[in-house]
């Protein structure tokens, strides 16, 4: 009872600030919901019983993505500029209804799903100790290999976006100095 | 177990999805639709970590493979924010509705 | 192998030329003048040794026999079918051997002397070497591959040394005319050298002139038309013949090919390759012979080209078209005497190569002579000679034996030959070929005599070109006294002897045959004796009183005209130029339109393509929504007609945009300009 | 490393070394293609020498169906696929491979004087090679296709850069016809791998596994188009004559040169592969052809620009080979063999003359020369040989595999097939029609313009290229013998699989 309670309570709680996500006007309220959605999501993880995920979440997501985030808006926009241009009604309304729409797709179709019984085993393997045993297995059923290619991904998304807001800063100072 | 079933977590991820779809489509603004698309992949991952629990917890994929989506995530906003900053400087706006330069 | 030195080793009566060819053009060329003619005439000299050699072994030794001493297998078609190259020894290609080998050598040393001062005189000694090269192969082809490579290439050397003064345009267009006519027949003869390896499944002429083959030939029937095998392939074989010897109506590169130098048109186009038509139907003979159409063919062309030739000689001004005509009419002759023979009364095949011999040197010598004449007075038009007789008494004296023995005056070579040639017509009953021949030897002995007394005798017309002529070097001199002895006494050798198909039944003069051939051929002097031995206008009037008729044979009855009209405006502006424009707008519009229709698509497309990213993925998510639906198929028939509304709605924005870029096409695609 | 690797490699490691040279090095980077590509035809030459002397003394390969190659090199690549490192010759091959090493040396000394953008012209030059020696040599249908698109795409570049007049729709004509063609081979290679099943590329094995004949029905006249698009098969010819005017010197060289003879080759092995196929179509593609020849040499009689003459004389003649092909007939196919080896050397001949000549008078129009004999006497002989080859004058290449054609489909019996052959022999006349028409008009008669009386003759570089093409041509065709020798072996087990192919379809 307190789980599905605990589940309830957090499901309201990241939908209704993942609507805010989507709808705010001001671009960091906006960024703000993202962030209360994470900690949301997160929660969600512990309640399946994935800790270190949960953690991962927090550190990351809110840590990393969401602070890069916040960072970009200010960089870019003026926060006290409240309005932002918005999409005119009746897209809101045909892309609303076509969400909903295919929203009730999804989950009727899940809910006419009869999934198998959960396989008896005890659940561990969302433990530090499983994970990381799994990521770095180069046997068959580990991840030795994507693990290595994503940090190589990493990689390269790091010098990209160095390379991507520098080359044009070089053009931006030129531009500024000529202005 | 009068916990929160799996269908529970489905339907709950299905319709994060769906908001965050709505977002994708009828922000104005890239980095408000970068902020939905997190959402999605907050709604696909979230799944998995769902199917884990309830029907393979035998099986460590689930419980990795919401790690990649992360990372991804990390680099994608990455890289995107930085084209963003650029576009920015560049054309002084994010509405992605006025930018149609790659016309046909 | 026979053991004989000179018959084994005949294979280097080709070579040497082949060397001097490759020696002169690429190596001495550069050193100068005289290197290169001695080089040249060094490699003809051996090879005439080589030649003379082998002739005089083979007719003392080997006489009538036909010997392979040398051959080897250069092309194999498939297991069965080989073309072989080699030497073949019989009486008519030691003829040959002899003929060529010793008219090309004199030529040799005459050029010396008429070339002298050419700057193309390297060049024009390695293309006679060439061309002595090709001959002497076609000579001693062993099968009719070999025979058709040499062919070709002693077409290719004529259209060198037709061309050989190539910066003038006269001669540009001679030279390709002469090759392209010979060219269009040799299509004939290549056909019937596939007729051949298909029929009779062998290329060597021993195997394809044995009685069984022939018997073989004679049996197939062809598929279609019904005729049998041989005929066909042997007139195939005869087109070919015909170009090369220049038979109607084939003719017409003959006298333009009087552009190249003199002693070309002595070597090529009187003595040597034009008999190599009626050398291939000699050699081809046990064919010809027992097909019934084809030998009339032969016989009938031969007649006629004899008595049109002349005909046409009668008027020309030019002294060497005047001698290419009378080639023409005697290379008539040469077909004819090949056409009345047969296989039981083949006194007609040796009176033709008889002929051939005999007109080699007398013609050589006339083609010579004429060279000394304009190498004199620098004109060829014999109406601005004239008297020459006494300026040049060498070139005087030998062309006056040389218009004797053409005219057939006894007993100079001409007659000889020419009485063969009558006998073995009225041996065979060809009366009206008989009657026809005779008059041509009339024609003949007008026109040469015509030729003889305008340049010879007369008034000397032109009196600068007369005072300033003078007698040719020695070189050249030499050349005609050598060859004026058998012109004068080959007709006593005892021909029939040597060269003969079957046994010859005739020996000695027929003078029933003789005496008319003789009158008429004196009638022909005093005719001609009559109206130029001294200027007076008499042919004037004549020429007028039948002006319309003597025009059309001046102009050489418009052939020329008609091949012009025919290649100019039918061929190249009626065939060629549609073909050109199909190609240009149909087939390769037929590809554009592709190209364009992909492009007009693309144009209508593009709409779809707005830029604006969230239409791109209001574009994915249907898409994956239709995917979806079709791999879930949660209703099967929902699922299907829902995927078929969605796909009806992208087509129908496709098909709206298509027409509203029909309705506003407004920029014309661009085509690009083209050759 | 086996030779064929070798010879694959060296233009490969050229382009390697060419990329990494500075661009200012153009003399480097000359010395650097000419010596890869003189490496390779000294290795091509060994290998011909050798091969020659291996099957002396054997008898044709007889009755065997499976071709007997040489010189094998056979690795694992793709395993779970049957996608095999397979490299093999036979006798045609190794012709081929020897015809493109020749033209390719004289290319790269006919570009000797390229001056623009001269790093990325030889790196594409030594790519596109690399492709055709890896298509002669592949075995693997594969590998085949990998290295044919090699060969095929790098043209897009070279037209596209480095041409004259309107490059840019030449190029893309060039290329998207070439790709048309492709694409069609692409699934002919896939549905003979599928229907085959036998897990394997190898040429060899899917003759052998018998494709049915009803996929053959429907199968081989889509490969030959196929490949009949890069061998100039009407109506799929007109890609040529704009690419061909189009593109740089070297590049028309290789590409009429060797480049067109990839179609021939493809075709033929299309026959091996599906000899029912070509029973059933030979005749209609024999029809096609016969166009191509009279229709080829109609065309050019009519053009003034040299390379688009030189191009229809192409379309012609390629036309005689994909013809020689068609009838089946081992005497025509060994003609069309020769005809490809005759045809690339004579056009390589040709659009090296052209590059030179145009070179100095700045013009391609044979109505604006006349009388060059008088200036340039050597560029004049070399074009006569060349214009003579190409008319079939016997003692040239060309005249062998003329003769060999004719009488070879003049050998089926069939109403329709001679009147094909006599017309397709009847094309000799209008083919002298045109080459003497250019010849004359270009090199004899007096000087055409005064301009010209100061150009001088072919250098010493430019002599060395036309000198081995010419050499080539006059010896090719006086001793045809070896060529014979080669191409006989290597078609009897073609021939052996239309036998069975024959005998099969007999009720």
């Amino acid at each position: 009872m307190p789980f599905k309670f605990f589940f309830y309570l957090i499901a309201l709680f990241v939908l209704y600030s993942a609507y805010f996500v989507v709808t705010a006007r001001n671009l960091f309220r906006s960024a703000m919901g993202l962030l209360a959605v994470l900690i949301g999501i997160a929660g969600m993880y512990l309640l399946l019983n994935a800790q270190f995920l949960s953690a991962v979440q927090v550190v990351v997501y809110i840590g990393g993505i969401v602070v890069l985030m916040v960072f970009a808006i200010l960089l870019i926009a003026d926060v006290t500029q409240k309005v932002f241009e918005q999409s005119p009604r009746w897209r809101q309304g045909l892309i609303g209804a076509a969400s909903l729409l295919w929203f009730s797709l999804l989950a009727g179709s899940m809910l006419s799903y009869r999934f198998g019984a959960a396989a008896a085993a005890v659940d561990k393997s969302g433990s530090i100790r499983e994970i990381g045993r799994a990521l770095l297995s180069p046997a068959a059923g580990g991840y030795a290999l994507p693990f290595e290619v994503i940090s190589l991904l990493l990689i390269a998304a790091l010098v990209g976006a160095v390379t991507v807001a520098r080359a044009d800063a070089d053009n931006g100072e030129g531009k500024e100095g000529k202005a | 177990m009068n916990g929160p079933t799996l269908e529970h977590y489905l339907v709950f991820s299905a319709l994060l999805f769906c908001i965050g779809l709505y977002g994708m489509l009828t922000r104005r603004n890239l980095i408000a639709m970068l902020m939905s698309v997190e959402l999605v992949l907050n709604a696909a991952a979230l799944n998995f970590v769902a199917f884990h629990h309830f029907l393979f917890p035998g099986d460590s994929g689930g419980a990795v493979f919401p790690i990649f989506i992360i990372a991804v995530a990390a680099a994608e906003a990455a890289v995107a924010l930085a084209i963003f900053i650029a576009l920015f400087r560049h054309q002084q706006h994010l509405d992605v509705q006025q930018s149609d330069s790659l016309k046909g | 192998m026979t053991g004989h030195w000179f018959i084994d080793h005949l294979w280097l009566v080709p070579l040497f030329p082949f060397l001097g060819f490759l020696l002169v053009g690429l190596v001495i060329r550069p050193l100068g003048d005289r290197p290169s003619s001695t080089v040249a005439i060094l490699a003809m000299v051996a090879s005439a040794v080589v030649g003379w050699g082998a002739a005089f072994q083979y007719f003392t030794h080997h006489a009538g026999e036909t010997l392979v001493p040398w051959q080897y297998e250069w092309l194999r078609f498939s297991p069965t079918l080989v073309g072989n190259m080699g030497v073949l020894v019989d009486d008519i290609s030691m003829l040959l051997v002899l003929v060529v080998t010793t008219i090309s050598l004199l030529i040799h040393v005459y050029s010396q002397g008429y070339m002298r001062g050419d700057p193309g005189y390297p060049r024009f000694f390695s293309f006679l070497n060439l061309f002595t090269f090709s001959m002497l192969g076609l000579v001693l082809a062993c099968s009719v591959l070999q025979m058709f490579i040499f062919w070709e290439l002693v077409g290719v050397s004529s259209f060198l040394l037709i061309g050989f003064y190539w910066a003038k345009p006269s001669a540009v267009s001679a030279c390709k005319k002469a090759f392209i006519v010979t060219r269009f027949a040799d299509l004939g003869f290549l056909l019937g050298l596939l007729m051949l390896s298909y029929y009779a499944k062998g290329l060597d002429f021993t195997f394809l002139t044995s009685p069984e083959t022939v018997a073989k030939l004679a049996r197939t029937t062809l598929p279609f038309l019904g005729v049998s095998a041989l005929p066909l392939s042997a007139i195939l074989i005869f087109c070919g013949a015909a170009g090369k010897s220049a038979m109607f109506p084939l003719h017409i590169w003959l006298p333009d090919a009087m552009e190249g130098p003199t002693p070309v048109s002595a070597l090529i186009h009187a003595a040597t390759m034009v008999v190599a038509g009626v050398y291939l139907v000699a050699r081809m003979f046990p064919m010809f012979a027992a097909s019934e159409p084809a030998i009339l063919t032969v016989m009938s062309i031969g007649a006629f080209t004899a008595l049109f030739a002349a005909v046409i000689a009668v008027t020309q001004f030019d002294i060497k078209r005047v001698l290419a005509y009378s080639t023409l009419s005697q290379l008539g002759y040469m077909m004819l005497a090949l056409g009345v023979a047969t296989l039981d009364k083949p006194l007609g095949f040796t009176a033709s190569m008889f002929h051939l011999t005999t007109h080699a040197c007398f013609k050589a010598l006339l083609f010579l002579g004429a060279g000394s004449v304009i190498h004199a007075v620098h004109t060829n038009d014999m109406r601005e000679m004239g008297g020459l007789r006494r300026k040049l008494p060498i070139t005087h004296a030998t062309f006056l034996i040389a218009c004797l023995a053409i005219a057939g005056v006894p007993p100079f070579s001409g007659f000889f030959s020419k009485d063969e040639i009558l006998a073995a017509a009225v041996e065979n009953g060809h009366y009206f070929v008989f009657a026809l021949a005779l008059g041509v030897a009339g024609l003949t002995a007008f026109y040469m005599f015509r030729l003889y007394f305008m340049t010879f005798w007369s008034e000397p017309q032109d009196h600068e070109k007369y005072h300033h002529a003078h007698e040719s070097p020695w070189s050249m001199t030499s050349v005609l006294i050598v060859l004026a002895v058998p012109t004068a006494l080959l007709g006593l050798v005892p021909f029939g002897h040597y060269v003969h198909r079957g046994e010859l039944e005739h020996h000695g003069i027929n003078w029933l045959i003789a005496g008319p051939a003789i009158l008429v051929g004196l009638a022909g002097i005093a005719v001609a004796f009559m109206l130029y031995f001294r200027p007076n206008g008499l042919p004037d009037r004549i020429a007028f009183a039948f002006s319309g008729i003597y025009r059309v044979i001046r102009d050489k009855f418009y052939i020329d005209e008609l091949y012009l009209f025919v290649t100019h405006h039918v061929i190249f502006r009626y065939v060629s130029a549609p073909f050109n424009w199909f190609d240009r707008h149909c087939v390769d519009g037929l590809m554009d339109l592709t190209a364009q229709s992909a492009l007009l698509s693309g144009r209508s497309l593009r709409r779809t393509v707005t830029g604006h990213l969230q239409t791109y993925l209001l574009w994915a998510w249907l898409g994956s929504a239709v995917l979806a639906l079709v791999v879930w198929q949660m209703q099967a028939a929902l699922g299907w007609a829902l995927t078929f509304v969605g796909l009806g709605i992208i087509a129908g924005i496709f098909a709206w945009q298509w027409v509203l870029q029909l309705l506003n096409r407004s920029e014309p695609l661009k085509r690009i300009e083209k050759d | 490393m086996g030779l064929l690797t070798t010879i694959i490699l060296i233009p490969l490691l050229a382009v390697f070394v060419i990329v990494l040279l500075p661009d200012r090095q153009k003399q480097a980077i000359k010395w650097v293609a000419l010596a890869a590509t003189g490496i390779d035809l000294g290795l091509s030459i060994y290998l011909l020498v050798d091969y020659l002397h291996l099957i002396s003394g054997l008898p044709g390969s007889g009755t065997s169906t499976a071709l007997s190659l040489q010189y094998v090199e056979r690795h694992v690549w793709l395993g779970r696929l049957g996608i095999e490192y397979f490299l093999g010759v036979d006798g045609i091959s190794v012709l081929m491979i020897f015809l493109t090493a020749v033209v390719i040396f004289c290319g790269v000394c006919a570009s000797w004087k390229h001056e623009y953008r001269t790093k990325e012209f030889f790196a594409f030059l030594l790519l596109l090679v690399t492709g055709v020696f890896g298509v002669f040599a592949a075995h693997d249908l594969f590998l085949f296709f990998l290295f044919y698109e090699v060969a095929v795409l790098p043209m897009y570049v070279l037209i596209g850069l480095w041409g004259t007049g309107p490059k840019e729709y030449s190029a893309m004509k060039l290329t998207l016809m070439l790709m048309g063609g492709s694409a069609l081979i692409v699934v002919g290679i896939l549905v003979l791998y599928f229907q085959a099943g036998v897990g394997s590329f190898s040429m060899s094995a899917i003759a052998q596994a018998k494709i049915p004949a009803s996929t053959q029905a429907w199968l081989f006249p889509i490969m030959f188009f196929g490949f009949g698009t890069l061998g100039g098969l009407w109506p799929f010819h007109t890609w040529s004559p704009d690419g061909h005017a189009s593109a740089p010197t070297a590049v028309s060289m290789l590409h009429a040169g060797v480049l067109m003879k990839l179609g021939g080759y493809g075709c033929l092995k299309t026959i091996y592969l599906m000899p029912e196929g070509a029973l059933m179509w030979g005749t209609f593609f024999m029809v096609l052809t016969t166009v191509n020849i009279f229709y080829g040499a109609l065309v050019a009689i009519q053009k003034t620009d040299l390379k688009y003459i030189t191009a229809y004389s192409s379309v012609s003649h390629c036309g005689l080979v994909l013809f020689g092909l068609g009838t089946l007939n081992a005497t025509a196919m060994q003609g069309a063999v020769v005809q490809m080896f005759a045809h690339g050397l004579m056009t390589a001949l040709f659009f090296a003359l052209i590059g030179m000549i145009y070179g100095r008078t700045h013009t391609r129009y044979i109505t604006e020369m006349g009388g060059l004999f008088k200036v340039m006497p050597f560029l004049g002989v070399a074009y006569m040989v060349g214009g003579f080859a190409g008319l079939g004058l016997p003692g040239l290449a060309g005249f062998i595999a003329e003769v060999q054609v004719f009488i070879g489909a003049f050998a089926l019996n069939s109403i329709g097939h001679r009147l094909l052959t006599i017309l397709v022999a009847a094309s000799v006349v209008t083919t002298a029609v045109y080459i003497l028409r250019f010849l004359t008009r270009m090199f004899y008669g007096p000087l055409q313009n005064p301009e010209h009386a100061k150009l001088t003759d072919a250098t010493f570089v430019e002599r060395v290229p036309l000198t081995i093409l010419v050499f080539l041509l006059a010896f090719a065709g006086m001793f045809p013998g070896w060529m014979i020798r080669l191409i006989e072996y290597s078609l009897a087990p073609v021939m052996a699989n239309l036998e069975q192919a024959r005998r099969a379809m007999l009720p």
